[in-house]
C-alpha cells in the first residue's frame, strides 16, 4: 500500500480538515470553552456534530453501527483535530476506548457502542497510576466478589473522567505489580459507587482527574475479554492510541508550523521581513524537514496497524518519539519566532505551546518511548 | 586581620543584628518581593524592619555613594556584602527598576540634582519607577520606535504606545525613550523622566501564556512631559535627541545584569532533585537529564569565570551577549526537562499539589526568558559582529 | 494472473537462470562494482556472465527503450526487476555515471544521434563517463565557474580546471560544464562531451581525510573539443550557451537518486548491532542511540513515503532537497555513534582488526554527505524558498 | 582564586604558546612525522625541547627537579598543545604517570622521574581493558611470585606504548574484576620479560598499542603507593588526566573554530564572504559561546583539583563531558563550513576532526562521563 492517501482517505482528509477549521476553530472551541471555565473541557454540541460526521464511531465495525475504518483513518481526523486544537473526546472515546470495546462481549458491545457512535455518550480510559505513564506496572486490584469484582485503587492523568459516562479500568486480577499476565479490563459505568473524581484542568485547558476506586462493585458483565487476559487489549488500545496522539502531534506542529511561517511573512524588523534572515529560514526549513518525517512515519505506524503487522507496536513507539521531537521544537520554535507577542495569552501560538506539552505526555513521552524502542530492538 | 576580613567580620555582625529570621527564607511568593513606592504597604514587621535596616545603613544600593543614599563601599566590599547576605539566605531588602535600571543610567549620564533627587528617593525606596522601551512595532529593532513628543519650549506633547512595561500599573515614574525627531533614526530619541499620575497615562495589564503578568501596555494620550523639574533637574537624561546612547547602555547594562545573576537556578543541575521528586527516572530521560547537568554545571563555571574578569575589566565587553544567550537557552532546557520528569503532575494548572500550577506556569514563563532583554538572535547577532568580527553582521 | 504477476514470475526466472550465486553476496571491496569502460576487465567469470546477460537483455538500464540497449519496461516493470534483485541480494551488473547522470541528461535533452551513439554505449558499458562540474573557487555557487571554452568555429579550445570529477583517471569520457559566453552568467554555459585522451587533459587524485579517493582533480590545458562527433552527433548537449539548464535538471535528479536511495544503511537503526559489536552499552550511549534510532526508523518511513508520492507524481518536486538534507545528516550522526560505540578500536587506521580502519575511514567519509551534491546550507535555502516560500529566501 | 590567568599563568601562557606554534607546528610536527610514518607517532626531539622549557617535570616537586606547578598549569601547556595538534607524550608522561610516581617512595622517584624531567625518557599508563573506558572494572592480575609479583591480562589503548620506557600499569592484587579495592599500581620497565606490544596507528596518526603481560616478572620495587592500595592513585591519575584531555581539548576546539572563522572570512560563494550569510553567523556564534564554557569549567575542574576540593572528581566529568560536546560541535562545523576542501588531507580542518575524535575517546567519552555526573550526583 503507497504511503499517502487514496482517493477515499483524501476525501476524507479535505471533509476533516473543512469541518475542524469552521466547527473546531480555536475561538469557537478551545478559547469559548476555556474563557467559560467550562467543566468538561469539551463541547457536546461539537461532539454531537463530530457524531453526525460520522467520527465518533470511525472505528467501530460497521455491523455495531459504525463506519468500520482503521487507525490511518482516525489519524486523519486526528491531525485536523491537532491543527484546530479542537478540544473533544474523540482519542479517549473514539480511539482508546472503542478499541477495547471491540474485544467486548456481544452484550457489552450492544450495551455501550450505540451511545458512542451517537454522540450521546462520552467514555474514557483509565491507565496511568501515577504521574508517569508505566502500564507495565499495574496496581489497581480487582478482587473476586461474589459474581463480580471488587476494585480498589487510583487512576491519574483520566482524561475529562468527570465528564464520561463510562471508563475503562485496567486493573489487576491476579499476580504482582509488574507481571505482564493477571490483568482485566473493566467497563466501569459512571454512577458506580465507591468511585470518586479529583477533577483538574490542565496546561491545555481540559480536564482530567485523579479517579479513585474505593471498592466499587462490578458484575461480570464489566469484564471487557477475558479475566486475567486484559493485558493484549490493553495492547491494542495503547497501539491505537499512542499512534492516535501521535496524529493528533502532526496536527498541533503543522499547525504551529504554519502560523510561524505565516508570521515570518509578515513581521517586519530592521527593515526587512524577519523571514528574510537566512538564520531563521534555515530553523524554518529543518523544522519543516522534522514535521514532515514525524507525518510519515505516523502514517506508516497507522497501516502497519490496519494491516495487522507485528511492527505496528514498535512503530507506534517510534511514531510518538518522533512527533514529540517535531512538535516539540515546532511549538518552541513557534513562541520563539514570534517574540514575545509569542508569550501573550491573545496569540494563538502559545495554546498550541500548551496542547503540545500534554500531548507529549498522554501515553508515554519521547523518553519513554525511545527506551521502549531500545527495548524491543534486544539493547 | 586584613581590612576586608574585618569588613567582613562588621557585616556579619551587622547582619545578625539587623536582619529578622523570617527574610531568610527563600522569596516564594509574589509579596515577599519589596518593591517600594508611593503605594507600598509591608507585608509583615519584619520586611518592614528589614528594608528600614538596610534603608538607614545605605544597603538598598551599597555601592552607591553615601551622598545619594547609598553606603559608598567599593566593588570589593559589595562582594562580601553580597557573599554574606547570600551565605545567610537573605531577601533584597528592595528590588526596583529603580536600582537596577535608572540608577545607574542616572549615575552615568545624569546631572548633579538629577542624581541628589532621584537617586535618593530610590534608595529610600519612595518612588517606584517603570521602563518604557518597546512598542507593539519595535521589538529587537527598538531604534524604530515611533512615540512621539512634540517640542512645545518648556515641556513636551507626548503621544504613544509602550508595550511590556513591567509593573507599570503599580509604577509612580517612568523612565521612557520618546522620539524627538523624527528625521534622525538614532539620534532623534530622547530619554524622558515623567509622573504616571500625569494625564493622559493609561496601562492596561498583559496577560501571559503563563498567566498573570506584572507586563502591561502603557498608552500616552497628549501626556505633558516638563523639560525641567527644578534647577539642574532636566526632566529627561543626558541630552534631548541624544537618549539612545542612555539607552544602549542600559541595555548593555541588563544583559550584564542578567548574565551576572547567571549563576542562581539556570546553573543549578538538576538530575538529583528531580529523581528525589518523581523517584526513578526513565533511563532516557536519566542520560537526558546527564548531558543537561553537565552544560548547566560547565556554564556555572562559565558564570564564575565571567563575573570574575568583570569585575578584573578582563573579558571581552560583548561577553554578557554570549552569557545571555546560553543562560536563557540552558534555562528553557530545564524547565522542558522539569516538565517530562513532573509528568502529568506537573501539567495541573490549578490544583493545590501543584500551587496552583506551578511547574507549568513556570516553564512557559522561561520561554520569554530568550526574548526579553535581547532576544537569542540579536545575542547572536552582536556575537558574530562584536566578538568573531565576521562581515557584514 | 496480472501482467504485474506474470512479468514478476518471468523475472523471478530469468535471476534464477542467470544471476551466479557469487552475484548475489554483498559488494565488499571496491573491485566488486563493474565500472565497464574501454580498459575495463573482470574481477571473475561470475561477474563477467552476470554483466553480460543482463547487457544481452537489456538489464543494465532497464527502464531505457530497446532502441538505446534498455528494455524498455515500464516504470512498474522497472520497480518490480528491482524488487527482485533486492530479494535474491543481486548486485547492479554495471555501475557508471553514464547511466545515473548523462543517460537521463540525453534521453532529456539529446539528438537521437546522440541517443543511438551514446546511450548505446553506456548501456552497453563500452564507454566509461565522468562528471566535469565543481571548480575550485565554484563549490555551492556552482553557476560561477570559470573554464572557459574559446569558439574557434567547429570546436572551442578549453582552458580551465575541474575538481571532485570522480573516477576522472579511470573515465573514458568526460561530461563537462564549459563557460562560453563570459558576458552572461547563466546563459553562457555549454554541457560539453568530449575524450579524456584528448590532447591537453590531466586529472591527478585527490587524497581525503579518509584516504584514498575517487576524486580527481582534472586540468584542461588547451583541449579542443568539436562541435559534432558526426551526424546529429553534437559534441554538446542541449544548445549552445544552455548547459545550465541541463546541469540544474540533472543536479535535481542526483539529488532525488540520492534521497531515493534515501533508504539502505543510512536510515537503518543501529542500537540492537552496536550491542552485539561491543557489548552492554554505557547508559547514556544507549539513551542517544535510542533518540536516534527514533530519527532513522522514522526516516525510513519518510523514505518510503517519498519514493511512493514520486512514483505517483505527487508531493512537493523540491522535497529531494529536504530528503538530501535530513538523510546526510542523519548519516553523519549515524557513524558518530559507531565510533561512540566502537571505543578505541575504531579509532585504529590501519590493523587488520579493522580491515585497514574501516569504522573511522567510514565515519570520516560520510562528512562529506552533507557537501557533496549540494550542501545542507544549499538544501535549506532551496526549502525555504521554494517550499516554504520564505521571502528573499 | 579568580578564574583567570594570574600574571605568572599569563606569562606561561604566551611562552607555551608562542613554543608551540613555532616548534610544534603542524607542518613541522604532525604532518612531518605522519607522512614519515614515524613509528612513535611524535618527535623526540621536539620531547626534548619540552623538558628544556620545563615543562615535562611542571607537575614533579621541586624537590624532585620538576617545577611543582599544577593541573592548571598544566592545561595551559595542554591547551596549546591542542592547538597546534602537537604529537607528544605530554599528557601520557607529565600528566598521567607523573600523578602517578607523585605517590612513590623515594626509590622509585629517584630511578623514574630524572629522565622524565630531563626529557630523556617517556611514560605511559596502562588502565584500558578492551575498546571503552571502564576503569571501575580492572581484570588484569598480579599475584605474588617471590618477593614480587607476575603479571597477567591485557591493556588496550595504551598510549605510545612501544615508545615508552616505562609504563604504570593498574592490575589487580585481590578480590573481583568490579572491586573497587584491590588494584595495586606498578611501574614496568620498558624491557621486562614477557610483556608484548601490539602497536597500532591511529586516526590521529598518534600510536597506541594492545600491551599483552604474559606472566610479567615484577620485583617489590615495581609497585607504586601501597600494594591493594591503587585506587586511589588511580583515580588521582585519572582526575589529572581528564582535566589535562579536557585542557588539550579546548585547545583543539579554539584552533578549529579560529581556523573556521578565518575561512569564513576568506571564501566567497554567491559574490559574497560567506561569514556575511547569518545562518553560518548564528552557527558560529553558538560555537563560540560553547568553546567559552568548555574552557572555563576545564579551567574550573583545574583549580579545584589544585586546591585539594572534593568537587574535583565531578567537576573533571563534567570538563570532560563538556569539551567533548563543544570540540566535537567545533570540527564538525569547521569541516561543514570548509565545504569540499575540509575534506581534503591537504587541508588541516580535518586533523583536528582526528585528533579530536581519539581525545575523546581517551578517559572517557561524553556519555561516560555524562553517566558519571548522574551517578556521583545520586540520580
Amino acid at each position: 500500500m503507497p504511503l499517502y492517501h487514496d482517493d477515499d482517505q483524501a476525501m476524507l482528509a479535505e471533509t476533516a480538515s473543512q469541518f475542524m477549521a469552521e466547527e473546531g476553530a480555536i475561538a469557537k472551541q478551545l478559547r469559548h470553552w476555556r474563557d467559560r471555565d467550562c467543566k468538561d473541557g469539551f463541547g457536546h454540541g461539537l461532539w454531537k456534530q463530530f457524531a453526525e460526521m460520522g467520527f465518533t464511531g470511525m472505528l467501530v465495525s460497521e455491523d455495531d453501527g459504525g463506519l468500520g475504518m482503521g487507525s490511518y483513518e482516525a489519524g486523519i481526523v486526528l491531525e485536523e483535530i491537532g491543527r484546530n486544537l479542537t478540544p473533544s473526546p474523540f482519542l479517549a472515546s473514539s480511539v482508546l476506548a472503542a478499541t477495547a470495546l471491540k474485544h467486548a462481549d456481544n452484550n457489552a458491545r450492544e450495551r455501550w457502542l450505540p451511545g458512542l457512535v451517537s454522540g450521546d455518550h462520552v467514555y474514557t480510559v483509565a491507565i496511568d497510576e501515577g504521574a508517569k505513564h508505566r502500564p507495565e506496572t499495574i496496581k489497581t486490584r480487582a478482587e473476586k466478589s461474589g459474581n463480580g469484582f471488587k476494585l480498589t485503587g487510583q487512576k491519574d492523568f483520566v482524561l475529562h473522567g468527570a465528564s464520561s459516562d463510562m471508563l475503562v479500568v485496567a486493573a489487576r486480577t491476579s499476580g504482582n505489580d509488574d507481571d505482564a499476565d493477571g490483568i482485566t479490563l473493566f467497563a466501569v459505568p459512571k454512577d458506580a459507587a465507591n468511585m470518586s473524581h479529583d477533577a483538574v484542568r490542565l496546561v491545555d485547558s481540559s480536564m482530567a482527574t485523579h479517579t479513585k476506586f474505593d471498592g466499587v462493585e462490578l458484575d461480570g458483565d464489566a469484564v471487557i475479554g477475558e479475566v486475567d487476559g486484559g493485558r493484549e487489549i490493553l495492547n491494542a488500545m495503547l497501539t491505537a492510541g499512542r499512534i492516535g496522539a501521535a496524529a493528533e502531534g502532526v496536527g498541533v506542529a503543522s499547525g504551529a508550523m504554519d502560523m510561524t511561517v505565516d508570521y515570518l511573512k509578515q513581521r517586519k524588523q530592521f527593515g526587512k521581513l524577519i523571514g528574510e534572515f537566512q538564520a531563521l529560514q534555515h530553523r524554518a526549513a529543518h523544522l519543516y524537514s522534522e514535521v514532515e518525517i514525524a507525518r510519515a512515519v505516523t502514517m506508516k505506524a497507522a497501516q502497519l496497524l490496519d494491516g495487522g503487522s507485528e511492527k505496528a507496536d514498535l512503530m507506534a513507539s517510534v511514531a510518538k518519539a518522533k512527533v514529540a521531537k517535531a512538535a516539540g521544537l515546532a511549538v518552541k520554535e513557534g513562541v520563539q519566532m514570534h517574540g514575545g507577542i509569542g508569550m501573550t495569552d491573545e496569540y494563538d501560538i502559545g495554546l498550541y505551546m500548551k496542547r503540545d506539552r500534554a500531548l507529549q505526555e498522554f501515553l508515554g513521552d519521547m523518553y519513554y518511548h525511545a527506551g521502549r524502542v531500545a527495548d524491543m530492538s534486544g539493547y | 586581620m586584613s581590612d576586608h576580613e574585618a569588613f567582613r567580620a562588621e557585616v556579619r555582625e551587622w547582619l545578625e543584628a539587623n536582619c529578622p529570621p523570617e527574610m531568610r527564607q527563600p522569596v516564594k511568593d509574589e509579596d515577599d518581593v519589596y518593591w517600594g513606592g508611593r503605594n507600598a504597604t509591608f507585608k509583615n514587621d519584619a520586611q518592614k524592619a528589614w528594608f528600614e535596616a538596610c534603608r538607614d545603613k545605605g544597603y538598598t544600593v551599597a555601592e552607591w555613594p553615601e551622598a545619594y543614599g547609598g553606603a559608598g563601599l567599593t566593588p570589593a566590599e559589595g562582594k562580601i556584602l553580597r557573599q554574606e547576605m547570600s551565605r545567610i539566605g537573605a531577601r533584597p531588602p528592595l528590588s526596583s527598576f529603580g536600582i537596577w535600571m535608572l540608577g545607574p543610567a542616572l549615575l552615568k549620564f545624569g546631572t548633579e540634582g538629577q542624581k541628589q533627587k532621584f537617586l535618593n528617593e530610590i534608595a529610600r525606596g519612595e518612588i517606584r519607577w517603570c521602563q518604557g522601551y518597546s512598542e507593539p512595532g519595535s521589538g529587537s529593532d527598538l531604534v524604530s520606535m515611533q512615540t512621539f513628543g512634540e517640542d512645545k519650549g518648556d515641556h513636551w506633547i507626548v503621544n504613544g504606545q509602550k508595550i511590556w512595561t513591567s509593573y507599570a500599573d503599580e509604577a509612580d515614574w517612568i523612565f521612557c525613550l520618546v522620539r524627538t525627531d523624527k528625521e534622525n533614526k538614532y539620534q532623534g530619541i530622547t530619554f524622558m523622566l515623567f509622573d504616571m499620575t500625569s494625564d493622559g497615562v493609561s496601562t492596561k495589564p498583559i496577560k501571559l501564556i503563563s498567566g498573570n503578568s506584572p507586563f502591561c501596555e502603557t498608552f500616552m494620550d497628549d501626556v505633558k512631559v516638563p523639560k525641567s523639574y527644578g534647577e539642574d533637574i532636566p526632566g529627561y537624561v543626558g541630552e534631548i535627541n541624544r537618549g539612545w546612547d542612555v539607552a544602549k547602555y542600559l541595555l548593555g547594562h541588563e544583559r550584564e545584569m542578567i548574565s551576572g545573576a547567571g549563576g542562581g537556578d539556570r546553573t543549578a543541575a538538576i538530575g538529583a532533585a528531580m529523581k528525589r521528586m518523581s523517584g526513578e527516572l526513565d533511563a532516557v530521560l536519566r542520560a537526558e537529564l546527564a548531558m543537561f547537568d553537565v552544560d548547566a554545571l560547565a556554564y556555572s563555571a562559565m558564570g564564575e569565570k565571567f563575573l570574575d574578569e568583570m569585575k578584573a575589566g578582563k573579558g571581552h565587553p560583548a561577553q554578557p551577549n554570549m552569557m545571555k544567550y546560553v543562560g536563557t537557552e540552558l534555562n528553557k532546557t530545564r524547565h522542558e526537562l522539569m516538565m517530562a520528569a513532573g509528568g502529568s503532575r506537573a501539567l495541573e494548572w490549578e490544583s493545590e499539589e501543584t500551587r496552583g500550577g506551578k511547574p507549568a506556569r513556570n516553564w512557559l514563563r522561561t520561554k520569554a526568558n530568550s526574548i526579553e532583554g535581547g532576544t537569542s538572535e540579536v545575542m547572536l547577532n552582536v556575537i558574530s559582529k562584536r566578538i568573531l568580527d565576521l562581515p557584514g553582521a
